[in-house]
């Protein structure tokens, strides 16, 4: 056979492909964005993206870090794949890139934690950081806490907590039913909730506690719905996102289940785009760092969420993005460098005014401790929620917030630090 | 007692979903031999061309013209696509439907963008016809209930009566004597793949806005629909009937009925309270298993019965 | 070594070309991707066993990969954490190929009595049924998250610590090299030639004394231990196995590449590995619509070739044997329908640009970057160019195609003319 | 008596409601020639699917030297000594004419399912496999494609892949259908050759070929036999005459 030539052939088209990788630029600091920006859950990482180069462009209009060096924000996609995060991260140290960001999906969290773990340890000098703003597993900062990890959004239990500390204030709360997604972050909603629940709102009754099978897998809600209304439950105590969030809520509404949904994820533009108008008539609420219609936020939030919507039609959702690059930049200033050492040290213990009170970023197990606020889906609400130009004509009401001393849980990380 | 109608009467709805799906994959199929994967992909065209109507002219219009044109659609696909890979036999066929699925998704994808599109049922319907054990069931549900069981009077009828339906039923006893119908065979093939996707498309409008209409609804969907006609007998209307409200109803009796797996355990002596992998096993409860259940069935019917409950020839 | 280098020259070939490769491409992204693309190698090579060899279309190969995957991390977290006894990393993929082969054997033995359609149904539940179990069964899938391990276990001889991705690399070529000759050896085979026998003809199978079940099943039972050989590798490369490893994603990825480099002979599904996992790598960084760009590419060679790009490579040996010079003859039919072919692509993929462009675009920018020029997608100008090149490259397309056609019967027929006593 | 090669002891088979084969009852000898004829639709085709284990027999005993075969698979019968051909081609398409013949021989040389052994490697079985080659008149398509063959080569293909096991009962459907006058000669010389010291079942509508060639006749009438005997004989059988012969050796 005449492989030969042919293999021949096909390894000089190998090599001419191969040779073109990215070039270091020097005198900026680049910070990389590992997330989906293809694949079904493209827009989640896009948008994050673009949280983070607006942020970048706030640091650099106002002169940048160490005197004149620009902030870079480098998307690099995963796809939400496990095999593309560990290539972006290859790929991400060939650049030379210190800082590396991701969120969406606890899953390649975690991968980055061991991946950057694994690289510190044998590439002393050349170290990275991992700057997470969205995955929210709480064992990162526990059991799997590192120096290496800082996370700049509430973890499970201290939203379970915000929410519980809200359903304790509603003494129209009686009868509770709980619903989870059966895999790990699922779980640990469900621990923290029947954990904080018996300590903090003792007086709700728990009449259902049920896991189901995550990912879009249950077509119909029907049967759940009606083991919900069988409970007699006035509320359901959900962890559920995506599809499985979508799903429900339309399957309550339709079959006018009137209970009140108390969520982490039943705001995300995503899930309140596919209610449709069953998001007017659903009672959601969430817990999240900020929401638009929140009272008395300050000005500078205010103006920057003006700034964000008039760029890309789209209602400025969540702050930890912007309160991530603002720190990181604060941290680089105050170290003098942009070695991830000192950086590291330097944001350990950091305040940020955040939008309802300040936020730190506590040394000991490197989880920013922050108030949080629960707010309620609502048409009537006076600035309805954007996205991508198009107004949904819903948005949230706070409900009530939940100061830090409230969401502040002990920690049982033992940070082994670098000397 | 009443849990049981009422999960079964909750099944029905669900099953009767799945069957409109099912009905359309199984005529293909018994003309063509053709096992279309993409068929829940028209099902999603379907539903995001109802969505764009409807925002435009209203539900009921999207209801005549969204299954038109995925049916025009899916014509235009046999036509061009699956007749030239016909020669090379029907795992290419299959192949082929295949690699259209994965590019329905990108295209949708491209038009509509990657998040789910607010598809409402129309306010109108949107009220509750009654009132069950406290759950409302609105007039759009039992809308879904009568259009699914029109669909299968009318496919009923088009089988036992019109000349086309009579070729399906011959070419399901003797898949060869298709070939020898002379010249119009390739129109017939063409316009039943078209009206089967159509039939998708009208699931599609009706059970988009209820499902949630998003890029990863036939990928998450497609499957279950396998189920349905594998089980109930490739090319068999009864039989994917049968089969969806089986599925309709399992579904709804393992959520109810909650069981768990921990009293069978128990007889082989296991504690309640283990550590590792039998941990796992202990908590498994019914409605944890309730998605996994279909293919269970599927994988043992293809098994034990390859031609499936009603079927009259094998996959 | 004269004879040695004569009678396995490919062979020797590619041992020197994997030695080499990384002084080329010394970056750790590049190396990373070379595992990779070593990895999928002998998975599709294993995955075209079934497809190519056996005719059986699988929709639930992954299974096999993904299960010797968490079987591997699990083993060396056994061996990290010291309640498993010390077993070198080196031999770690023979472990994973067996644990394949366990499941290939108990599932293959339901699942291969028949073939066709019903064969890809029964796979297709499998799949569904292992995704779903990832979720369930925790303790030892662990849900979305999967297992974490590190190979960095036991003694280090010869300073080989497998830490530094090179080392990992030198590992994965090994067996790449050693499982892809052992599944060109059972091409070779009386089980190998029956395995086609089966797929042409299983009818007839059954008349020469052979059980077409206990072909496919053997046939499914090595694929399945190549497939778990691979996972293990596939385990070391990452240091961690998810669930995305074991579900229809990986099975339809393995079918992409097989098919699209060529079910029909050997090398097929190594050059569709390469290509596929060098694009995926490199284009979804440059494009957006690339899996789109996947699944057309896939369907159309699934509509006009049987043999996959490759197969369009070896439709041409026969002339390359008799004599070259008859390609003298082709080249300008040949220059005339691929150029055409460029030219409706470029027009083709420049409105797939400009529309997903225009739909995910995140602000109201409308200034795209089309082959390296800053277009205007929301005036008409640049898809009134894209069309002008559309057209004619279609136009084009179908005058040139049935010339090239031409060309080539003409050689064959001459090639036959110049064979025949 | 000696034990028959193939013995058939009351077998019926039915199609839904229609019964093809009524209780036939055949014993053909060893090392004889045995053609089986009759009109279309009698049924021979359909002996040939219950001899060789294509069809379920409904009722009734089949046996081979004795040893009782009914219902087993067609593997298992083929490895018990009977081979068949095909009266449409049934032939491997994708592969090669020697790769097609010796697919027929692996299993009777004992390579069974065997993954270790080199097939260039195996000096007899490729002899072996060329030598069938040589006398079905393959030798010059030795690599050609057996989808690209001409009929007729498909048909001298379709009776060498039957030949190449070597078994002791061989059963040919049709053998020469299709060719013509020259290679229908050639055919029938080269089954004398096989038939030395083998039992060869034949159907076979040219009869020209079928009294040259049998030992015994059997012929075939709406699922029943109505006559069996050595060709003299049944060429003046008078019952064979009005129901088959008269029509077509007029």
């Amino acid at each position: 056979m005449n492989i030969k030539a042919f293999l021949a052939g096909l390894t000089l088209a190998i090599v001419g492909g191969l040779a073109s990788m990215p070039a270091a630029t020097a005198d900026s600091i680049r910070v990389g964005v590992i997330e989906p920006l293809s694949g079904r859950v493209a827009a989640v990482g896009r948008d994050a993206l673009n949280s983070f180069q607006f942020a970048a462009e706030l640091v650099n209009s106002r002169g940048g870090v160490l005197g004149g060096k620009k902030i870079e924000v480098i998307g690099l996609d995963n796809a939400m794949k496990a095999e593309k995060t560990t290539e972006q991260l290859k790929k991400a140290v060939d650049m030379g890139l210190s800082y590396i960001i991701q969120g969406v999906g606890s899953n390649h969290a975690l991968n980055i934690i061991k991946f950057v773990g694994k690289h510190n340890k044998r590439n002393p000098g050349k170290e990275i950081l991992f700057l997470n703003h969205s995955a929210v597993t709480t064992a990162f900062t526990n059991e799997l806490c590192s120096f290496w990890h800082f996370r700049f959004d509430a973890n499970v239990d201290m939203k379970v907590a915000a929410l519980v500390t809200q359903i304790n204030r509603d003494p129209s709360i009686k009868k509770l039913y709980m619903l989870n997604q059966n895999y790990a972050y699922g779980k640990s909603f469900q621990a923290a909730a029947r954990r904080l629940l018996a300590k903090r709102a003792p007086q709700v009754k728990v009449v259902g506690d049920e896991l189901i099978v995550p990912f879009g897998k249950v077509q119909d809600f029907t049967p759940f719905i009606a083991k919900i209304k069988a409970s007699g439950a006035d509320t359901i105590l959900t962890g559920n996102w995506g599809a499985d969030m979508i799903r429900f809520v339309k399957g309550a509404v339709g079959s006018g289940l009137d209970a009140k949904f108390y969520t982490i994820y039943g705001g995300l533009t995503s899930s309140v785009g596919g209610y449709g108008t069953d998001g007017k008539k659903v009672n959601l609420k969430q817990v999240t760092e900020m929401h638009q219609n929140h009272p008395r936020l300050p000005k500078e939030l205010v103006d920057y969420s003006a700034g964000y919507m008039a760029k890309y039609k789209d209602t400025f959702y969540a702050d930890r993005q912007r309160w991530l690059i603002l720190m990181l930049a604060a941290a680089i200033d105050k170290a003098g460098t942009a070695d991830p050492i000192p950086v590291a040290r330097a944001l350990e213990g950091m305040s940020f005014p955040g939008p309802m009170g300040a936020v730190q970023m506590r040394a000991s197990d490197h989880q920013m401790q922050m108030p949080l606020v629960v707010s309620t889906l609502t048409d009537k609400a006076p600035d309805p929620i954007f996205y991508k130009g198009k107004n949904f004509g819903v948005a949230f009401k706070t409900d009530g917030v939940a100061e830090r001393k409230d969401t502040s849980l002990s920690t049982t990380c033992k940070m082994k630090r670098p000397n | 007692m009443e849990v049981l109608v009422f999960s079964i009467f909750n099944g029905l709805l669900y099953g009767m979903l799945l069957f409109m799906l099912a009905s359309g994959l199984t005529l293909i199929f018994s003309l063509m031999g053709v096992l279309n994967f993409a068929h829940a992909s028209f099902f999603m065209l379907g539903a995001y061309f109802a969505y764009q109507i409807s925002g435009f002219i209203g539900f009921w219009p999207g209801l005549v013209f969204a299954p038109l044109i995925v049916g025009v659609i899916g014509a235009a696909v046999e036509r061009y696509g699956l007749r030239p890979v016909h020669k090379f036999g029907h795992v290419a066929e299959l192949l082929f439907t295949f690699g259209l699925a994965f590019v329905i998704e990108e295209v949708v994808q491209m038009i509509w963008g990657k998040v789910p599109v607010p598809y409402d049922i129309p306010e109108t319907m949107n009220v509750a016809a009654f009132t069950w054990r406290g759950l409302d069931y609105s007039a759009y549900r039992l809308f879904m209930l009568g259009a699914s069981v029109a669909i299968f009077l009318a496919l009923f009828v088009f089988i036992a009566k019109t000349r086309t339906g009579l070729i399906i039923q011959a070419a399901l006893t003797h898949p060869n004597i298709v070939s020898s119908l002379g010249h119009d065979v390739g129109k017939i093939f063409m316009w039943t793949f078209g009206f089967g996707c159509a039939l998708a498309g009208v699931a599609g409008v009706i059970g988009g806005n209820v499902l949630g209409t998003e890029p990863s609804m036939a990928i998450t969907l497609g499957p279950i629909v396998f189920v349905v006609i594998v089980i109930g007998g490739l090319g068999s209307l009864w039989g994917a009937l049968i089969a969806a409200l089986f599925i309709g109803i399992m579904d709804n009796l393992s959520i109810s009925y909650d069981l768990s797996l921990y009293p069978v355990l128990a007889l082989f002596g296991v504690e309640r309270e283990v550590e590792g992998i039998m941990q796992d096993l202990v908590n498994l409860t019914t409605a944890g298993l309730a998605p996994v259940l279909p293919y269970l069935f599927l994988v043992l019917m293809l098994i034990l019965r390859p031609r499936g409950l009603f079927g009259t020839r094998d996959v | 070594m004269a004879g040695l280098v004569r009678r396995h020259g490919m062979w020797v070939a590619a041992f020197a070309v994997m030695l080499v490769l990384p002084w080329i491409f010394q970056t750790g992204f590049a190396i990373t991707m070379l595992n990779q693309i070593g990895v999928l190698i002998v998975f599709s090579l294993a995955y075209n066993m079934l497809l190519g060899q056996g005719g059986m279309l699988s929709f639930g190969h992954a299974l096999y990969f993904g299960i010797a995957g968490y079987f591997t991390a699990h083993f060396l977290n056994g061996v990290g954490e010291d309640w498993l006894p010390y077993f070198p990393v080196t031999l770690l993929p023979i472990f994973g190929g067996l644990i394949g082969l366990f499941f290939g054997i108990g599932i293959g033995f339901v699942s291969t009595r028949r073939a066709g359609t019903v064969f890809a149904m029964i796979s297709l539940g499998f799949a569904e049924m292992a995704t779903a179990l990832t979720l369930i069964l925790v303790v030892f899938f662990n849900g979305e998250e999967g297992i974490q391990t590190d190979r960095m276990v036991g003694p280090e001889p010869l300073g080989i610590t497998f830490g530094p991705d090179i080392h990992v690399y030198y590992l994965i070529s090994f067996w790449c090299l050693v499982a892809t000759a052992a599944m060109y050896v059972l091409t070779r085979t009386p089980f190998g030639r029956m395995s086609n026998a089966v797929r042409d003809n299983p009818e007839r199978v059954e008349f020469v004394g052979y059980s077409t079940h206990r072909i496919r099943w053997l046939a499914f039972a090595l694929s399945s231990f190549f497939a778990g050989l691979a996972g293990a590798l596939h385990a070391l490369n990452f240091e961690h196995v998810g669930f995305e490893t074991i579900g229809l994603e990986q099975s339809g990825l393995a079918l992409f590449m097989v098919w699209i480099g060529g079910a029909r002979n050997f090398v097929g599904p190594i050059l569709g590995a390469i290509l596929i996992t060098y694009l995926n790598s490199n284009l979804s960084d440059i494009t957006d619509a690339w899996y789109l760009y996947l699944g057309i590419l896939f369907m159309v060679i699934v509509m006009f070739t049987q043999g996959g790009l490759s197969g369009l490579v070896f439709m041409h040996e026969p002339i390359w044997k008799t004599d070259y010079r008859l390609f003298g003859r082709m080249m300008a039919p040949y220059a005339l329908g691929i150029g055409s072919t460029i030219i409706a692509a470029i027009g083709v993929i420049g409105m797939f640009e400009m529309i997903y462009f225009l739909s995910t675009r995140v602000t109201e920018e409308t200034i795209a970057v089309l082959y390296w020029m800053e277009v205007d997608a929301a005036s008409a100008l640049p898809w009134i160019a894209c069309a002008a090149i559309t057209a004619p490259g279609v136009a084009a397309c179908r005058r040139t195609y049935p010339p090239m056609a031409n060309s080539y019967n003409e050689a064959i027929a001459a090639v036959k003319g110049r064979m025949a006593p | 008596m000696k034990t028959p090669a193939v013995e058939l002891r009351g077998v019926w088979k039915n199609f839904g409601n229609t019964e093809i084969i009524r209780g036939i009852d055949l014993a053909i000898e060893k090392d004889t020639i045995h053609a089986m004829i009759g009109p279309n639709g009698a049924g021979k085709s359909t002996i040939y699917n219950l001899i060789t284990g294509r069809y379920h027999v409904d009722r009734g005993q089949i046996l081979l030297n004795g040893e009782e075969i009914t219902n087993q698979t067609p593997h298992e019968i083929n490895r018990k000594g009977i081979s068949r051909s095909f009266q449409v081609t049934n032939i491997f398409h994708r592969m090669s004419v020697f790769e097609n013949i010796r697919c027929g021989m692996l299993w009777h040389r004992n390579y069974k399912y065997s993954f270790w052994n080199f097939l260039g490697r195996q000096g007899e079985l490729n002899r072996r496999t060329e030598e069938i080659m040589v006398r079905t008149g393959l030798a010059s398509r030795r690599d050609v494609l057996a989808g690209m063959l001409s009929y007729s080569d498909q048909r001298a293909l379709e009776i060498a892949i039957t030949l190449a096991s070597g078994a002791d009962v061989i059963m040919l459907d049709e053998p020469t259908s299709g060719m013509s006058h020259g290679e229908t000669e050639q055919t029938v010389e080269l089954i004398r050759k096989v038939a030395r010291d083998k039992t060869l079942v034949i159907v076979e509508h040219d009869m020209g070929v079928v009294f040259d060639l049998a030992h015994t006749i059997s012929v075939l009438v709406y699922g029943e036999i109505i006559a069996c005997d050595v060709p003299q004989r049944i060429r003046g059988d008078r019952a064979v005459q009005e129901a088959y012969l008269g029509t077509e050796v007029a």
